[in-house]
């Protein structure tokens, strides 16, 4: 009997895993930059053994310290945040948080961002050097730096110049992440995978604000900051869908995914894998609690991968 | 963890709250405090959305109780519960109160429905009990009945209010300054203006001041980083840090910590 | 007695009044095109004449069916439509309901929209001829058809000269809804500005999709719709103060407005009027509702133009 | 209109209530019509935000009556309420079932929940009632004891169960084949399946038949254009209209009004 339960646990372990390129990963559930700290914050509140990989927080060359509070509002089944990505920087990452962080089985992706291209190919190239580090993860596309950032993530151009950089810089499984503040999400994936990158993660938070009309002032001490959570999963997986009608390499769904029933909906619209953000806020639980509900699914249902774009139109 | 309702009735006020719920989690909450609650079920509603944050006003065996004042969208949902129903509860959270020395008067300065904290650390007082004293601020006698569970304690209160309409008129922090001595030890919780008040005439007496803070959360467990509030110059100096989280490294922080200028 | 309150009413309606340019609007309340019907069918519910103005369902020289349903689902927060602008056509809107309609002293307002920028002109054209209508909304930003609609929207250039065809076709108050569908909602604004349009309108839905993971397809006929509704707002709050810093123009506010307090943060960030959309649905006095708060407002804190861009930052 | 429970049950099975609400409406629903519910409060929670809407399944003085199953997220807010809780209802709205006339033998057809606007209906029926009959579908035998009111009212009531688990097994539309007359007209409610073989049922047999139709709504009152079925190659020549919206032009229509191919 032993057995027998042995190898239905493996056949349902390998109808879980997803490949994006170079990257294996066990299921295809990641836990989103900026919303699951460094890895081990969560390990008092679930198995982070489970999850398909982990992204770092958001790495820049030097610690930051970020914006002035209020730094989150909630919004009608959204919340605005603007951390100003605050981070230890990539020596302490390294130094501090992955020796702990690698003993993990689940692949770990560092999330990197610059002011400049340089910035971007020297965190790229340093985490490249190190064991235990999967993939990297490029952020082009956060709305709440004064310099870089948006407008890396809004012009194919510049954000192909970021690519292209960091894909010189590494050997590393390249994903880039992209903004929805553009026009034509299409472009923006042919530009970043002409420039070489392995992956397409989307998207990123929804540039937004939010006004204390008793006070007259913005509530956010930065003004401005990025919208996620459920309300913007209907702009996250027609962006999915939409990219996924040109790209060439997997794509991984992000945007208001809580639970494994709106996972399946960003596979069907095309995604590879997907990353969980504002849900583990809510329930720290929630990653491991997708990738459960997936097991659920493909005991029935069979491999996930027949998923992956499978949307019938 | 899922938790059900033991009871939730108004107290005092009908504004104000005293939620029991049943509790199995191996840690039992310390005096300082926090947990955070889901006050919509994710499988009904997204909204309100982010789990919010209350200190614990009480703790026994197998149970928690919650003080707290409806001031929005899910405090009025909160304040709905009833017996039986299941709510879910994140916790506890953050860093308590720091235990008081035998030798210290302990001064504990409550604004509002910040004397929710001040329950569970006036229980856990032992002989300091007949030296601590509470001062009270609230708005009307009415609101200034919340303070009658820590009378009942044997902890000495003294009511301020602002309407005059009981005890002292005008700012609980007026009646805290003559009272100060040199052992004195504050532990303050309440409204901003209060805190700062507060740390300040910590500062000027030169005596130990803790103060529980609120920011805005979203985890309540260190990761989001949303709850960061200015620290002082000396952390800045020491510590290299220019932000504190009140979530993981408070809510209860000695008062030097803070740039009160920046709040 | 009876005289004083008479005295205060007209101080608060003074107070309520917004000018947007040649326009002038008893109150900022303005109901959202395709949300308030003709304004006809809003009679059996609340008083129309409370409103600053109704724009009507988007109209197109010739009637229009729409697309197959389903056509619109529900979102957290929200709603995502797809009714492909279906519509009685401008000819029966002049026959048939415009003569009922301009009965009410609130103003009309027709919202347009051509596959063409000469159908855009002709409608223009046919609609300053009658008598009744106040100002012309050119909804560039549908994202809902095939041709024409969402390219006018994100393109600057096309958007200018849909814009200049109309402003010459008319001389009416021509007021012009941007779509949050761009990375620069400025470069929008300065473009539509220079070919003279008299106010800018934002924002119209926010393209999304919607997929039912058990049938495994997308839920709306159309596959793809609009987002609207309380999700949208901290989108639309932050696009108007984007908006306000280099518009010249009157801007009007739109994007999950509810409440009196939605529509102050609106007005403090930069609108002199806003549009109530996907609340008429949920409650059909909804605007009118809108108005009393704005009223029990100004009672307390004075004229509601001070508000306007007043956002402390 | 904001709308007191009176009560709120579950009635045959744990997944079915009826919902008696307060009713100072000066219109008073008729049979076909439905109403709009708001499930949550918008002072607290925006999520779901769409009102739901449920026909009338009966109406008295100063109330009315739905019957609804639990199927998802608002149904399940419904499923809380308690007496004496506010809901916002909307309505009557859309239009009724047309009076059947003294000669007809009505024949209904009911699916599951589908039920729902026949009990009304019965209600209202006079001389014609000896005549008239209900066919319900249900999928168990314990769904099919929602037919019991109706059956009270003294309609013979005709039971066929997907399981076979009472009365007749298989789809409730193989039940009705044998039964209709040339002076037959068929009223239908319930999945779009079953309205589908009813009106190809009435289509061959040549008599009159309305369905009461379901769609996705926002505004239930005829302005979003959002509850659009494609109308009836004959209705698109004869009113030169592609579409039909289920609100405010049915929910009841004349089944040769639908394109059943399109659904
Ligand atoms: C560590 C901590 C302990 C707390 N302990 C208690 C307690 O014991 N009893 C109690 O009644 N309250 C306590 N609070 C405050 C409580 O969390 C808020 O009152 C509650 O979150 C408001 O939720 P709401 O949905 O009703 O209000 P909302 O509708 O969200 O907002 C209403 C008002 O409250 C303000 N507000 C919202 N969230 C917070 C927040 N997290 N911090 C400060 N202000 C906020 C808003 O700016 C707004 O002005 C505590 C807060 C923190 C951070
Ligand atoms: C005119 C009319 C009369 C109705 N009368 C009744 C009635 O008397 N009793 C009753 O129980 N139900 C009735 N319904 C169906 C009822 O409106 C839906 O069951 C309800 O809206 C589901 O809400 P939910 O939030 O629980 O489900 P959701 O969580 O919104 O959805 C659950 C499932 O129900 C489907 N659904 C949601 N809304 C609708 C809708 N408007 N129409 C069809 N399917 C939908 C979804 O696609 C999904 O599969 C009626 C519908 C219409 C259009
Ligand atoms: C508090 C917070 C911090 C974030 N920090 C980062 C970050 O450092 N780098 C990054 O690429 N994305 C960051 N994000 C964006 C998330 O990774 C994710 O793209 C976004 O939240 C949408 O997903 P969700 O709706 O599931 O949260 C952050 C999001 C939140 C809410
Ligand atoms: C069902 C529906 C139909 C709409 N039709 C139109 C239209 O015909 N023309 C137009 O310019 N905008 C149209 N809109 C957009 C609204 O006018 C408004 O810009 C948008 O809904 C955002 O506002 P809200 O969040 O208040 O609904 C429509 C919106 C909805 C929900
Ligand atoms: S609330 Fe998230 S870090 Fe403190
Ligand atoms: S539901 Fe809006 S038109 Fe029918």
């Amino acid at each position: 009997m032993g057995k027998v339960i042995k190898k239905s646990t493996k056949k349902t372990s390998t109808q879980l895993s997803v490949r994006l390129g170079t990257l294996e990963l066990a299921n295809p559930v990641i836990t989103a930059s900026g919303t699951f700290g460094y890895g081990l914050e969560f390990k008092a509140y679930m198995n982070i053994d489970n999850l398909g990989a982990i992204i770092t927080k958001g790495l820049s060359l030097k610690p930051r310290k970020g914006n002035p509070g209020p730094r989150i509002v909630e919004t009608p089944s959204g919340m605005i945040n603007a951390i100003g990505l605050a981070n230890i920087g990539v020596e302490a990452f390294i130094n501090e948080k992955l020796p702990l962080l690698k003993k993990t089985k689940t692949k770990i992706i560092a999330n990197i961002f610059g002011e400049t291209v340089r910035e971007y190919s020297e965190l790229a190239k340093r985490l490249s050097d190190v064991e235990g580090v999967s993939a990297l993860e490029i952020n082009i596309s956060c709305p709440n730096v004064k310099k870089g950032g948006m407008s890396f993530g809004t012009d194919p151009k510049e954000a192909a110049r970021v690519v292209r950089a960091v894909r010189k810089a590494t050997r590393l499984h390249v994903m880039t992440k992209l903004s929805p503040n553009v026009s034509d999400i299409k472009q923006m994936v042919r530009s970043v995978e002409s420039a070489g990158t392995d992956s397409v993660s989307l998207i990123n938070t929804i540039p937004a604000m939010a006004i204390n009309a008793e006070t007259k002032r913005p509530v956010l001490g930065n003004v401005m900051g990025g919208l996620s959570g459920p309300a913007i999963k209907p702009v996250a997986l027609r962006m999915v869908y939409e990219a996924a009608s040109v790209a060439t390499v997997p794509l991984v769904g992000i945007g208001g995914i809580t639970t494994a029933v709106d996972a399946i909906e960003f596979i069907l619209a095309g995604a590879s894998a997907v990353q969980i953000g504002t849900a583990s806020f809510i329930t720290p639980s929630a990653s491991e609690s997708v990738v459960s509900g997936l097991k659920e699914y493909v005991k029935k249902n069979g491999d996930i991968k027949k998923l992956i774009g499978a949307l019938k139109v | 963890m899922n938790s059900t309702v033991i009871y939730n009735k108004s107290i005092a006020t009908d504004v104000h709250f005293l939620l029991r719920l049943k509790w199995s989690e191996k840690k039992i909450p310390t005096p300082g405090q926090f947990v955070m609650v889901s006050v919509s079920d994710a499988s009904t509603s997204l909204d309100p959305l982010l789990r919010r944050p209350f200190s614990v006003f009480d703790a026994g065996k197998g149970w928690i109780e919650l003080l707290y004042r409806v001031v929005g969208r899910g405090t009025s949902l909160m304040s709905t519960l009833k017996k039986g129903d299941k709510v879910d509860v994140l916790g506890p959270l953050g860093k308590k109160f720091p235990t008081p020395k035998e030798k210290n008067k302990l001064i504990m300065v409550a604004g509002g429905i910040g004397i929710a904290p001040f329950y569970l650390l006036s229980k856990t007082l032992k002989n300091s009990k007949k030296d601590a004293v509470l001062f009270f601020g609230a708005r009307t006698k009415v609101d200034a009945r919340l303070s009658a569970p820590i009378k009942k304690l044997g902890i000495k209160v003294k009511v301020s209010t602002e309407d005059g309409s009981l005890g002292r008129a005008g700012y609980v922090t007026d009646a805290v300054l003559d009272f100060i001595e040199k052992d004195s030890v504050i532990y303050a919780c309440g409204p901003m203006g209060m805190l700062k008040a507060t740390a300040k005439l910590a500062k000027d007496a030169g005596v130990l001041c803790y103060v529980s803070l609120e920011s805005s959360m979203a985890c309540g467990i260190g990761v989001c980083l949303g709850c960061a509030l200015k620290a002082s110059e000396d952390v800045k100096k020491t510590k290299d840090k220019e932000y504190v989280l009140v979530c993981s490294e408070g809510p209860v922080f000695n008062s030097k910590d803070i740039e009160w200028e920046k709040l």
